[in-house]
C-alpha cells in the first residue's frame, strides 16, 4: 500500500475515530446535555463517510457547466442524503434539549446519577 | 511592460497574502501566550482586521477583475463588520462579568501574574 | 495539494471532537462544537458538496448553536465531577465498534476512486439527465427536489415533528411572561455598537437567505439552506432587540402558519400532480411542457420547504428563548 | 385518477398531510374527531391494499414517475399488507376508544399538537412499511421515532420525561447505526432501492464491508425492535407513556422495525450471501431464546401493571424474532401470525389498562384487589385477553405458539430445548397474568377506595371488541393463517 493508497483511507479512519469519540460521550458521560452534544458529533461522523463517497478525483462540484465538456462531476446523491440527515439531525436535537430543559425544571438536575437518585 | 506588470501584481498579492499569513499566526500566538484575556481578544482581533484585509486583498488582486473579486470585497466587508463588533462585545461580556484587566492591577501595584478569572 | 489541506481539516475535526468531550464547561463545549461544525462544513466544501457544507454551516455552526445556548441559559452550564462507573464498558463497546469499521474500510474504495460502485450505477443517470429533463444545471437540487422529492417530503415532516414536539414538550403558551427578568432579556438595547452593526447586517442577511432560496437551482442553496439563513437573520434581530421584538416583527400565529403552510405546500404539489394524471411529486404533468412543470413544482416545494424549515427552527427558538430559568417546580414522588 | 394504483402512496400521505391541519384545530374535540376518521380511513385504505394484494401480485409505486432504481419506490405485498392492517387497526382501536383516556393525562390546549404527532406516528410507520428504498425507509423512521417521543413525554408523571431521554438516545443511535450499515452497502453497490441492492450485492466479490453493514443493520433495527440485551429503553417508555400511547406503541411500535429487520435480511442479504443465513440464525436465535426467559422471569416479579405488560412485550418479540430464525417456511408463518395475535392480545391488555387507569390512579398490582366486582366488563376483557397472552387453547395466542412449536419441532434435538423454553416461559406469562387476575378477583379491595364505575362506553366497548377477537381468531384461524403463509413466501420468495 502506498502512501497515496493509505491517505485514501484517511477520511474512513477519521470517520471511525469520530464516531467513537461521540459514541464514547453518549455512553459514558452522565451530564445529559454532554450525552446530546455527544450525539452530535456522532452523526456528524456518519456524515463525514456519506459526503466521503462522493468525491471523485478531479472532481468538481455537481452543478453542471454544459458549455465545459471535459468536467467530471462529483456524486450527487450522498449528497442529497446528507443533506436530509443533517435536518433530521438538528430535529432530534432540538427535541432532546426540550426534554433536557423540562427534566431540569421537575428534578433540579440533569446529572443522571442525581436522576436515579431522586425516584 | 505588459510582461512586467502581471509579475508585479503577483508578487504584491502574493506578499499580501503572506503578510496576511502572518498576521493570522501571531493572532494565534497571541492568544496562547497572552496573560489575562483582554490581552488575548486583543491579539485575537489582529486576525479580525490586519488578517482579513491583507489576505482579502491579495486574493483580489490575483482574482483581477470578475465577479469572484466583487464576492471577495462583500466578505472582506462582511468580516470587517463583524469582527470587531464581536471583539467588543466579548470584551464588554468579559468586563461585565467581573473579570478585572491584569494592566489595571499592575498600576495599582500588584504583581503581574496574569489572572484570568 | 488539496489532499493535504484536507487531512490537516480532519485532524482538526478529531482535535476539536476530543476537547469537546474534556471539558466540563457546557458553553464551552458548546462553542467547541460550533466549531466543529464549521470546520466540518469545510472539510464538505473540500470533499465537493458545496450544497452540504452550506446547509452544515447554516444549519449546524448557526441555528444549532443559538438553540442550545438558549437551551443552557435555563440549565446550569456545568458539568459535575462524577463517580463514571459506565467507563471502562463504554470504552470496550467503543473500541469494538471501531474495529469493526476499520475492518469495514480494508475493501472500500478508495477516496476520489473514479471506478467506486457508488459512481457507476444510479449518480450518472442524474448527472447526464439532470440539463435535458429540468433544465437547470444544481444536479443536488434535481435530486433533491424531484428524483428524491419523497424523501424531502418526509423531512420536512421531520422538521415539523421537532417543532411541534418543542411545543409540546416546553408548552410554550404557558411560558409567555416577560422572558428572563433579567437585563438582556430587551436585546442588546444598551450596547450600541453590536445594535447598530447588526441592525446593519440583519437585511443583508436576509438579502442573501432570498437569494439562495432562488437561486437553488443554478448554484448551491435551496429550500433548507435559506430557511436556516432566514431564520438566522430574525434570531438575530431578537438577539439585538429582544425576543419581544421579534415576536412582534414575527408573531408566533405567523410562524405556525409558515411551519403548516409550508408542509402543506409541498404535499398539496404531490397531490395535484396526482389529480393531473401523475405519480404522486411528478410534476412533468403541471403543465404543457414536462420541462417547465417540473421547474415550476420544484419551485413551489422548495418554497414549500423553506417555509417549513424557517418556521420551525423560529418557533423552536422561540419556546427555548422565551422561557423562564429557574422555573423548578420539584414534586416529591 | 386511478384510485387504486395511488393506493400505496394515499396510504401513507392521507395521515401525513392531515397531521398540520389537526394542529390548527383547536376547539374541544374537533382534533380528536379529526385523527380518529383519518385513522379509519387509513384503516380502509389498508384494508383494501390486503384484499388487492392476496392472491395479485404486488403492488409496486414509482414516486415522481421515476423509475426504479433512479427514483424511490413503494412496494406492498402481503407481507407489508399484514403489517399495514395491524398498524392501522391498532391506531383507529386507539384513538376510537382514547378520547376521554387522552382528555384525562393531556391538558386541552396541548391535544391538537398530541394528535398531530399522533398522525405522524401513524404515517411515519406506514411510511417505513411501503417504502423499498433504504434511505427513505431511514426518512419515515425518524418521523415516526421523533413523533414517539412526543406522544411519550406527554405522559403525566416526571419519569416518563426520563424514560424518553433514554428512549431519545438509544433509537437516535439505532437509527444512525443504520444509517451507517445503508451507506456502507451504497458505497459497494452504488444503489439504495432494496430490489436491487440485493441484486448488486451477489455482485461484490470483496464482502467485508457488506457484513459489517449487516451488523450495523441488524443491531440499528434491533435497538428500534428492543430486541433483548437492546431492549432497556422499552420497559420505562412503555409504563409511564400516556395509557392510549402506550397500546398504540406496544400493539404496533416494535413490530414494525422487526418487518424492516426481516426485510433486510430475507430480501437483501440472504439471497446474496452463502454465509448470511448461517450468521443471521446463530446471532438472533439465542438472543430471542435469551430475550423469551429473562424478559418473562423479569415480568413475573415487577409490581406495576404497565411494567409485567411492557416486559411481556419484550419476550414477545423474541417469539417474533425466534420463529423467523428458524429461516423456514413453518417458522415465519408462526411469527407473522404471532405479530398479529400479539397485537390482538396486548393492545386488548393495554386497553384495560387505560380503562383501569381512568378510574384509579395507582397502578401498581397491590392497589388493584377485588376491582372486578366493580369494573366486570373490563376485567373480563382482561382475562380474555391475558389468556391469549400466554396461549391457553381457543384463544389466538395458543394458535401462534402452536405454530411456533411445530416449527420448532422439525428442528431436531435442538428444537426440542427450544420447545422446552418456549413451554417454559408460557409457564412464567401464566405466572404474571394468573398473579394480576387473582389480585382482580379474589384479592379484597384496597380501604378508603372510591365506588368504581365501569369505564366509559366507547373505550369499553373497542376493549370488549379486542379481547373477543382473540377468540374469535383462536377458533377460526384460517383467515391470519392463510395470510402470514403466503407473507412467509413473500419473505422467503427466491428459496423455494
Amino acid at each position: 500500500m502506498n502512501l497515496y493508497e493509505f491517505l485514501g483511507y484517511y477520511n474512513y479512519w477519521v470517520f471511525a475515530v469520530l464516531l467513537m469519540i461521540g459514541f464514547y460521550a453518549v455512553i459514558a458521560k452522565t451530564n445529559l446535555i454532554k450525552k446530546l452534544i455527544g450525539l452530535s458529533i456522532f452523526q456528524s461522523a456518519v456524515f463525514l463517510m456519506y459526503i466521503s463517497m462522493d468525491k471523485v478525483e478531479g472532481g468538481t462540484a455537481p452543478i453542471l457547466k454544459p458549455e465545459m465538456t471535459d468536467l467530471i462531476y462529483s456524486n450527487p446523491l450522498p449528497q442529497v442524503l446528507i443533506l436530509t440527515a443533517i435536518v433530521v439531525g438538528v430535529a432530534t436535537l432540538a427535541l432532546g434539549l426540550a426534554i433536557v430543559v423540562r427534566i431540569n425544571e421537575r428534578y433540579g438536575s440533569i446529572e443522571e446519577h442525581d436522576l436515579l437518585d431522586a425516584d | 511592460m505588459t510582461e512586467v506588470f502581471p509579475l508585479v501584481i503577483d508578487f504584491l498579492s502574493r506578499s499580501l497574502m503572506l503578510i496576511g499569513a502572518l498576521s493570522v499566526l501571531i493572532g494565534g500566538i497571541g492568544v496562547l501566550r497572552m496573560p489575562d484575556i483582554y490581552s488575548r481578544i486583543h491579539a485575537a482581533s489582529l486576525t479580525d482586521t490586519m488578517g482579513t484585509i491583507a489576505l482579502f486583498s491579495g486574493l483580489m488582486l490575483e482574482a483581477g477583475f470578475a465577479l469572484a473579486t466583487f464576492k471577495l470585497f462583500a466578505i472582506m466587508v462582511f468580516l470587517l463588520l463583524t469582527g470587531p463588533t464581536a471583539t467588543y462585545a466579548l470584551a464588554n461580556a468579559v468586563l461585565e462579568s467581573g473579570s478585572v484587566p491584569a494592566a489595571a492591577k499592575l498600576s495599582d501595584g500588584d504583581d503581574f501574574k496574569g489572572e484570568t478569572k | 495539494m488539496t489532499i493535504v489541506f484536507a487531512l490537516f481539516l480532519l485532524s482538526l475535526l478529531v482535535i476539536t471532537a476530543l476537547a469537546i468531550v474534556q471539558t466540563r464547561n457546557l458553553f464551552v463545549a458548546v462553542m467547541l462544537l460550533s466549531i466543529f461544525s464549521l470546520l466540518m462544513a469545510a472539510n464538505f466544501f473540500v470533499l465537493d458538496a458545496a450544497d452540504v457544507a452550506l446547509t452544515e454551516a447554516a444549519v449546524g455552526a448557526g441555528v444549532t448553536t443559538v438553540i442550545f445556548l438558549s437551551a443552557l441559559t435555563l440549565i446550569s452550564g456545568t458539568e459535575k465531577k462524577a463517580p463514571q462507573a459506565g467507563r471502562g464498558v463504554a470504552l470496550i463497546v467503543v473500541t469494538i465498534t471501531t474495529l469493526l469499521i476499520i475492518y469495514a474500510t480494508f475493501d472500500k474504495p478508495r477516496l476520489g476512486d473514479p471506478e467506486a460502485p457508488v459512481h457507476q450505477h444510479v449518480a450518472p443517470f442524474y448527472i447526464e439527465n439532470t440539463y435535458e429533463l429540468m433544465g437547470f444545471p444544481n444536479v443536488v437540487t434535481a435530486v433533491l427536489a424531484s428524483f428524491r422529492g419523497y424523501d424531502t417530503l418526509g423531512e420536512v415532516f421531520v422538521v415539523f415533528a421537532a417543532a411541534i414536539g418543542v411545543l409540546f414538550i416546553l408548552d410554550a403558551r404557558t411560558g409567555t411572561g416577560p422572558a428572563y427578568g433579567m437585563p438582556e432579556a430587551r436585546g442588546l438595547k444598551h450596547h450600541l455598537i453590536p445594535k447598530a452593526v447588526g441592525g446593519l447586517l440583519v437585511p443583508f442577511v436576509l438579502l442573501f437567505g432570498l437569494y439562495v432560496q432562488f437561486h437553488g437551482e443554478y448554484g448551491p442553496g435551496g429550500g433548507f439552506q435559506a430557511g436556516a439563513i432566514v431564520a438566522t437573520a430574525i434570531i438575530l434581530y431578537a438577539i439585538l432587540e429582544g425576543e419581544k421584538a421579534a415576536l412582534r416583527a414575527v408573531p408566533r400565529s405567523v410562524l405556525m402558519a409558515l411551519v403548516v403552510g409550508g408542509a402543506l405546500l409541498y404535499g398539496l404539489v404531490g397531490v395535484v400532480c396526482m389529480l393531473m394524471g401523475g405519480d404522486f411529486l411528478d410534476y412533468s404533468v403541471l403543465l404543457p411542457d414536462p420541462v417547465v412543470g417540473r421547474q415550476v413544482g420544484i419551485i413551489i416545494i422548495e418554497a414549500g420547504v423553506g417555509m417549513a424549515v424557517c418556521g420551525s427552527l423560529l418557533s423552536i427558538f422561540h419556546a427555548f428563548a422565551s422561557r423562564r430559568p429557574s422555573r423548578i417546580d420539584h414534586e416529591s414522588v | 385518477m386511478d384510485f387504486i394504483h395511488h393506493l400505496p402512496v394515499l396510504q401513507v400521505i392521507v395521515p401525513l398531510l392531515c397531521a398540520p391541519l389537526v394542529v390548527l384545530l383547536q376547539p374541544r374535540g374537533l382534533a380528536w374527531a379529526a385523527t380518529t376518521a383519518v385513522c379509519i380511513l387509513s384503516f380502509v385504505i389498508a384494508l383494501n391494499l390486503a384484499v388487492q394484494v392476496i392472491g395479485g401480485p404486488a403492488l409496486s409505486y414509482e414516486l415522481g414517475g421515476w423509475e426504479v432504481p433512479f427514483g424511490i419506490a413503494l412496494r406492498v405485498d402481503e407481507l407489508s399488507a399484514l403489517l399495514l392492517v395491524i398498524v392501522t387497526g391498532a391506531s383507529t382501536a386507539a384513538t376510537l376508544a382514547g378520547r376521554e383516556s387522552i382528555d384525562s393525562q393531556i391538558e386541552e390546549h396541548r391535544q391538537p399538537m398530541f394528535y398531530s404527532a399522533w398522525l405522524l406516528v401513524l404515517s411515519g410507520l406506514v411510511g417505513m412499511v411501503v417504502s423499498a428504498d433504504a434511505f427513505n425507509i431511514f426518512v419515515f423512521m425518524e418521523i415516526s421515532s421523533l413523533a414517539s417521543y412526543v406522544l411519550i413525554a406527554g405522559g403525566p408523571d416526571r419519569r416518563a420525561l426520563l424514560a424518553v431521554f433514554k428512549y431519545l438516545i438509544m433509537g437516535t443511535i439505532g437509527a444512525t447505526f443504520y444509517l451507517i450499515g445503508v451507506g456502507m452497502i451504497y458505497m459497494m453497490t452504488g444503489t439504495l432501492n432494496l430490489e436491487d441492492m440485493s441484486q448488486l450485492i451477489s455482485g461484490v466479490s470483496d464482502q467485508k464491508p457488506i457484513l459489517v453493514a449487516a451488523g450495523f443493520i441488524t443491531i440499528g433495527l434491533g435497538l428500534k425492535a428492543a430486541l433483548f440485551p437492546l431492549h432497556v429503553w422499552l420497559p420505562n417508555a412503555y409504563t409511564h407513556a400516556p395509557h392510549m400511547v402506550t397500546m398504540f406503541l406496544a400493539a404496533c411500535g416494535t413490530k414494525v422495525a422487526v418487518y424492516v429487520l426481516l426485510r433486510f435480511d430475507f430480501f437483501v442479504f440472504q439471497p446474496a450471501m452463502d454465509s448470511h443465513a448461517i450468521h443471521f440464525s446463530l446471532y438472533l436465535m439465542p438472543l430471542a431464546l435469551l430475550g423469551i426467559v429473562v424478559a418473562s422471569a423479569v415480568a413475573m416479579f415487577e409490581g406495576q401493571l404497565k411494567r409485567v405488560l411492557a416486559f411481556s412485550s419484550v419476550a414477545q418479540i423474541g417469539y417474533i424474532l425466534l420463529g423467523a430464525s428458524l429461516l423456514s417456511h413453518e417458522g415465519l408463518t408462526a411469527s407473522m401470525v404471532h405479530m398479529l395475535n400479539h397485537a390482538l392480545a396486548k393492545g386488548a391488555l393495554f386497553l384495560v389498562v387505560a380503562c383501569l387507569g381512568l378510574r384509579l390512579l395507582d397502578l401498581r398490582i397491590d392497589a388493584l384487589g377485588g376491582v372486578a366486582k366493580q369494573m366486570p366488563l373490563t376485567c373480563a376483557a382482561f382475562v380474555v385477553a391475558g389468556l391469549s397472552l400466554v396461549g391457553v387453547p381457543g384463544t389466538a395466542g395458543f394458535i401462534s405458539k402452536w405454530l411456533l412449536i411445530s416449527a420448532l419441532m422439525e428442528q431436531g434435538a435442538q428444537g426440542l430445548v427450544m420447545v422446552a423454553l418456549v413451554l417454559v416461559s408460557s409457564l412464567m406469562a401464566l405466572v404474571y397474568v394468573w398473579r394480576i387476575i387473582e389480585t382482580l378477583y379474589f384479592k379484597p379491595a384496597i380501604a378508603d377506595r372510591p365506588e368504581l364505575k365501569e369505564a366509559p362506553l366507547p373505550l369499553l366497548a373497542v376493549t370488549l371488541l379486542l379481547a373477543s377477537l382473540n377468540i374469535v381468531f383462536g377458533v377460526f384461524p384460517e383467515l391470519p393463517i392463510d395470510l402470514s403463509k403466503s407473507a412467509a413466501l413473500v419473505l422467503l420468495g427466491d428459496q423455494l
